[in-house]
């Protein structure tokens, strides 16, 4: 082999190539290597050193939820046709991969009600990011408009990538837990690109989002914004979906169908909308065709979109994206299916509705929206959160997020979001209560009525 | 009507899923909600609801286990043999890595659990940092970005915040015209403009044009090293010293990062910034296009403004999210990264340790000498795809060592 | 050469895991002993030791993926179809169990731990051995035997224990001639002699025949209810009669059990034993020929004999392995029987409930007798194996009910 | 449907076929069917409340241990193509599977150094009993002679089996841990149709399996008896192989090779003979063979030997074994290598030695015998050890197997059976010695010298 190459040692390859002051002198400052059952019980310490929603009764949700994942995901994302075939650039190799795609992208069609869908994005918070650049791509204008009741992160993702897009941010406020209607469409203007709303929004409440689109589409006289709508895709089995709603792109994170929680990731960001977008989207899209034979089969289409061909006027720099997860999406929304969607949804927004009533009826908690909620909820609580979770932790109860830890926003001070899933049974839901409300008497400032201090 | 004789796999292709099953059917078996019924409307007003579920499939059980068991015969797996594309950045993927990421305290940890209940990950990825650091050569890493591309985007923008800390808007960025394509495409994104740069006989850049475009205009050059064709770019001092001279950055694509993991070092050769795709260098399966991971590591100059949150270790040994750095370029996605990623890189340096990933490096510069010194021989270099196959798997050939095993080129 | 390009999926077959690979390689990294180091010879005398090494593959570990996966795929399974044989006893394997017995307080269970320390594992075993009890009508249950053929024998074992209690020793079985090849074979090996039985027009047993042959002789006569064609033996309770009358027992063959759970009970047909094959009436996975499992259920006049041990539960609620039966007729196996098996046929009886035990059986009952009749219009009977394919999938027509998805005949 | 059976209705179906007075009128008293979620969660809680290895530091042997089981086994069993076909009857569309049995023998044969192997029985009790059964068949003796230093579940299987069989079974007594070599040469005469002992023995111990073969074979002037050993597969990288020893028939236990513990079961048993004995074997054989074409291919061989043809002439009863087992075993063993056997057989070897030496060390702890030992080890404690064994527990430690309470037999008081895998590392070892030295320290009756209570 050396040989074939025309060196005569492998000191000589590397001599030859790499200039010599560059060369590593010593080796890396890396343990040696391990065994595969040293490497496994190494990995196994540290996992036995987080506390998984195995080990403690969880209401966090917060743009991840602990649903249920059918055994038979597992099953699929392990086959290693499945787990280990590159990107699908050669077709005929890759048939199965790419129908997956197609499937996938007809079930989020058909989730969302918008007629196109790409093969997933990263995922929930960068997908926002994605849709303000294809209004940018459309419409060319320069500012985003957002809700302030949107996932901080996402927010904050989106402040980041509009620093390279060129495009200013701003935030719309809420009343009463949803979008201030006057706020935002006051905030749009003949120069809004995109106008973002959450659906529900980051508080668990439902914006009354025909409502938003329209008044943004109304803001401007002749060609309004592109309305964005971040969704929960396991509500929009009760939910109005965005296609119904004026909005013309919806995004969102997929975790919910199918994912596992992983301490955040990986999972999929999905990203649907109306035709006219369909040429400004980022990465992949599988489409249906036939070959010389008349046989179906699927390809990826537009590639001229795309980077590898267009480069520097590419749509998006987005290439590996979650193949996998949306994999697990699909799966998972076939595996619910047509009614099972609304079932879940109702089972969820039933447990949610109740934990809510149990919670509020607490002495120190109030709801801190009047706002329909689906699957998940805040509340005001008239005690120190951080303490109260602490208390609650220690029951082995984790009640939820404490939301001015996550969003470093004086006005989240005292907040509490609770989520619900499939998996907290009517019985969690009265530990919870039971838990919160002991954590909540220890902790509440002595004698003081809980309406002064909320007042 | 529902799988038909014919739909054994192979037979009737194309046929999708909701083509399948029937209406009313499913496999999902809802829970009871052991909650006190309440009016619909009550919950959710009527303006809200969604009017007509959704026509997502109707299938049972057996039916979705069987059309997607068939669909994955339908493609072509790295367990089955080598790939006719993208084969010399794949390597195999150890099941281990799927078994420790599957661990319930990986697995089903939520994003948000408190720090305290999250030292195991937070430790994991704090050590994945460190080892990303120490192969890299530069010291300070942020896990965030989802894939290769994400990198360079965090990478462009660090660029441009780099700068403009400095005062300097800097509108250039200089990259071969043999870049990867997200290159290019991620340079728009970030707002800055594209320079091309020749390529010389080498394959390498060509000095004389990087001398002439090299201006105070240039924010940033990016570049692959090893190319494409395996080979080191062996002007990369001298060009780290004329791009440096101009007050540019140096950043480094490392989707071809295996070739050189103990040999040498990006940030030794000057590099500001590294961008690595786990899912090429670190076993991360491919998936068929996802998930990716493509953390960064960049210089003390750049540390300043690498994204938010960064994983600290405090003096107590415990660790923490770090993300008080004012002057970051803030967050690239929600959470921490591709957490169930980093389990798997993080496992195979584990494996490896220093001298296997030396070794994994060296077995793959010689597997792409050698394949491109057959290539030569056969004048074949321009049918790359075909040839592939069956060159790759002379390293076999060389893989004695025990820990070589792990070593897919 | 390792893997030559031929070596994909479909080409080249026939070639071993001991024909690929070289020597030297391997996928296994040996663990450093630690211990002080000690002569060979001090260990272990050479006169006890291995000469040479075993000659087994010597391969990489991509190799043995590569090679196992592609020998999967030359296998047809029920995740991809139905077979063209045992397909009315095949369920669908949820992977729900599969998840469900990797568990590790399941799956990494020493046999021989502590019983306080198992006691999730023997309740459950004490659970399922309640559910057969039910499912059966026949109160006692050993969950002992290994497969259907090994239950088949502890049935007459016991029958031979139970007349030789009463002093008796009776050396005929009457088995119809239609019977599972296992029936016979498993006379022989138990010690008694076999009597064919011959079979009535409707496949059922020739009571003239039965009549003539039951002495006192007689210990025992197994049968199979339904039949193979999905007939229920109208005269079971003439037989039951019969073959009590002349004091011998009855022996229920439980491989089609399936089709008549929760709809009657062999221990309310008069039977004394039944065995069950919870690989193919509760979903264990048929593996490609095992692992399999075989519990038997027995009336109250053959429960003394039972093989040890049985899970007794105690009257503080906690469960003990029962070893003190002094006429049990012993062990059939080390430890207590296929523990995995349980859990998946604990967790298939779960999921269904007695209802949808129930919808099973009538769901297969239907298809058998579809089966039969559409054979009978086409004149196809005698050719099953080419005819079944088709027609069993008419299944999904009916499984309309939430549950009934799990229903594969 | 009901149309072409020619029934109106489901009830008229079973009216028709099932007596009125058989039918049950009321549905079975079982719980009603539940979610998938609710029956993981259900089997969830009853793995918490056994103890694994994974949450105890065990010494647990005695016929199943505690080796690590390489990921990629649980995916190549998981696999569907594995996981779910029917039995190999069609070899058509069963290559795989067949080529899988094909290459387990071969490789059961190279391990055992004896001619042919079947694709396995039930587990490795019962195997000693079928390898009883064989010998009958092979020579139509009547009697089975059996070391008594089986372990105790294979000779109460065999005697189960024995009395089906019509075979008497005679146990040989032990000396110095190992079988009595004199006991045992006395109990063999012409009548003895099976001589059976166990390499390494019960109680750790390795026979000295060439001697026995041979004097088993001297005791009988024409025609010795069938000798069969009972192999721990595992210590074949180290010890002399039946093959070389004079055995006819070797059987064992599979679990080691890549099977989980799971409480006992489903493993397999290993079954390996010299030639003479392949049409007198139990079970599946596969066979290799050209097809019409001449490529190369997979059959059940032998099948006249078989239930299905030769029913009550067959060799054996068994049918469904333990296919998927078997292809874990030759996973395993694929894994392991040529070398890799030998070197984990030498691993295990030195610290089943250092164990053993540290823990004999103990004040009021003793060898049980002097013989060899590779892989696990029988002490004797001057203490009960019953109550030894729960102060460890207590501990977090598991020391390892009361002899007594296992087997049942006095003279086993006071035995501790201890037992090593390449998973318990010498730090392990070290914990044990110091656990087991408190606790027998706490135990020990006051003041009384070992000597004297162990004479
Ligand atoms: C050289 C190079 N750079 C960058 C990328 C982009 O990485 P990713 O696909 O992870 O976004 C790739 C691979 O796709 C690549 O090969
Ligand atoms: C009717 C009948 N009886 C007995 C058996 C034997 O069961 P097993 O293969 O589990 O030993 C079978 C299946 O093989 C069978 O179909």
């Amino acid at each position: 082999m050396l040989a074939a190459i025309g060196v005569g040692s492998l000191e000589e390859l590397f001599e030859r190539q790499i200039p010599a002051e560059l060369r590593l002198r010593e080796p890396l400052d890396l343990p040696a290597g391990m065994p595969e059952q040293d490497v496994y019980e190494h990995l196994r310490a540290l996992a036995g050193r987080n506390r998984s929603v195995e080990e403690q009764l969880s209401f966090l949700g917060a743009g991840m939820y602990d649903h249920y994942v059918p055994a038979l995901i597992d099953m699929l994302t392990e086959r290693s046709e499945f787990l280990t075939p590159y990107t699908p650039y050669q077709p005929e190799v890759a048939q199965g991969g790419l129908q997956v795609m197609f499937e996938y992208q007809t079930a989020i069609s058909e989730l969302t009600a918008l007629p196109v869908s790409n093969a997933s994005v990263y995922e929930g918070a960068s997908a926002v990011a994605a849709a303000a650049y294809m209004a940018k791509l459309h419409n060319g204008r320069s500012s985003i408009v957002v809700s302030e009741a949107l996932h901080p992160h996402s927010i904050e993702t989106l402040r980041t990538y509009a620093r390279g897009y060129g495009m200013q941010v701003r935030e719309v406020s809420t009343r009463d837990g949803v979008t201030d209607a006057q706020a935002w469409a006051g905030a749009i203007d003949a120069d809004t690109s995109a106008a973002i709303f959450a659906q529900p929004n980051f508080l668990g409440a439902v914006e009354d989002a025909a409502a938003l689109s329209e008044s943004a589409k109304a803001a401007v006289a002749q060609d309004g914004p592109v309305v964005v709508a971040q969704v929960d895709p396991i509500t929009l089995g009760v939910l109005a979906p965005p296609g119904e709603c004026g909005v013309d792109v919806a995004v969102g994170e997929g975790q919910p169908l199918g994912n596992r929680l992983d301490f955040g990731g990986p999972s999929f960001g999905l990203l649907a909308a109306r035709e006219e977008y369909l040429r400004r989207m980022p990465g992949r899209i599988a489409g249906a065709t036939e070959d010389l034979e008349g046989r179906r089969g699927f390809v990826l289409t537009l590639q001229t979109r795309e980077q590898h061909i267009r480069r520097e006027r590419a749509t998006s720099n987005i290439c590996t994206a979650q193949a996998l997860n949306a994999l697990a999406g699909v799966v998972y929304l076939s595996w619910l299916g047509r009614r099972g969607i609304v079932e879940l949804g109702e089972l969820v927004l039933a447990r949610t509705h109740y934990a809510r009533e149990q919670l509020a009826a607490i002495e120190g908690v109030e709801k801190l929206h009047e706002q329909p909620v689906v699957r998940e909820f805040a509340l005001r609580l008239d005690a120190d959160v951080d303490a109260v979770r602490r208390r609650c932790l220690r029951s082995g109860v984790n009640p939820g997020l404490d939301l001015y830890a996550l969003s470093g926003r004086e006005r989240d001070r005292g907040g509490l979001l609770v989520a619900l899933t499939e998996r907290r049974t009517r019985a969690d839901i009265d530990r919870l209560v039971e838990v919160l409300a002991a954590a909540i008497e220890a902790e509440r400032p002595a004698g003081a009525p809980a309406e002064q201090l909320l007042a | 009507m529902s799988v038909a004789p014919a739909e054994r796999p192979g037979s009737e292709p194309g046929r999708t899923i909701f083509q399948k099953g029937a209406p009313g059917r499913r496999a999902f078996v809802c829970p009871d909600s052991e909650v006190p019924e309440i009016d619909p409307r009550e919950l959710l007003p009527e303006r809200l609801r969604r009017a007509q579920a959704p026509a997502l499939p109707e299938v049972s059980e057996p039916e979705l286990v069987r059309h997607y068991v068939g669909l994955s015969k339908r493609n072509y797996d790295l367990d089955s043999g080598f790939y006719p594309l993208g084969s010399c950045t794949m390597k195999h993927n150890p099941r281990l890595h799927e078994r420790a990421a599957a661990l319930p305290g990986h697995a089903r940890l939520h994003p948000l659990q408190d720090p305290e209940h999250a030292q195991g990950a937070l430790e994991l990825m704090w050590r994945l940092q460190g080892a990303l650091a120490e192969i890299s050569g530069l010291p300070h890493v942020s896990l965030q970005p989802c894939a290769g591309s994400q990198g360079e985007l965090a990478g462009v923008l660090l660029t441009r915040a780099y700068h403009e800390d400095r005062g300097e808007r800097r509108h250039k960025v200089l990259t071969p015209d043999t870049a990867h394509g997200t290159n290019p495409a991620t340079v728009t994104m970030a707002g800055l403009e594209v320079v091309k740069l020749e390529t010389n006989g080498a394959g390498g850049v060509d000095l004389e044009d990087l001398r002439r475009k090299a201006d105070d205009d240039v924010a940033c050059l990016m570049l692959t090293n090893p190319n494409t064709l395996g080979i080191f770019d062996e002007n990369i001092a001298e060009i780290a010293e004329i791009v440096h001279g101009v007050g540019a950055t140096l950043y480094y694509d490392g989707a071809n990062l295996n070739a050189i993991m103990g040999l040498t070092r990006p940030g030794d050769m000057g590099f500001d910034i590294v961008h690595f795709n786990l899912h090429k260098s670190f076993t991360q399966p491919h998936g068929g296009g996802g998930p990716g991971s493509g953390p960064i590591a960049v210089s003390e100059r750049i540390a300043p403004f690498i994204p938010v949150p960064v994983v600290a270790r405090a003096s107590d040994g415990s660790f923490a999210l770090d993300h008080d750095r004012p002057k970051s370029i803030g967050r690239l996605r929600a959470f921490h990264g591709n957490y169930g990623t980093f389990v798997r890189a993080y496992a195979y340096i584990c494996s490896l340790g220093a001298d296997g990933l030396q070794d994994a490096s060296q077995t793959a510069v010689l597997n792409a000498n050698y394949l491109l010194a057959r290539l030569q021989e056969h004048g074949l270099a321009e049918y790359l795809p075909l040839a592939f196959g069956e060159l790759c798997m002379h390293e076999f050939v060389l893989s004695g060592g025990p820990l070589k095993r792990r070593l897919q080129v």
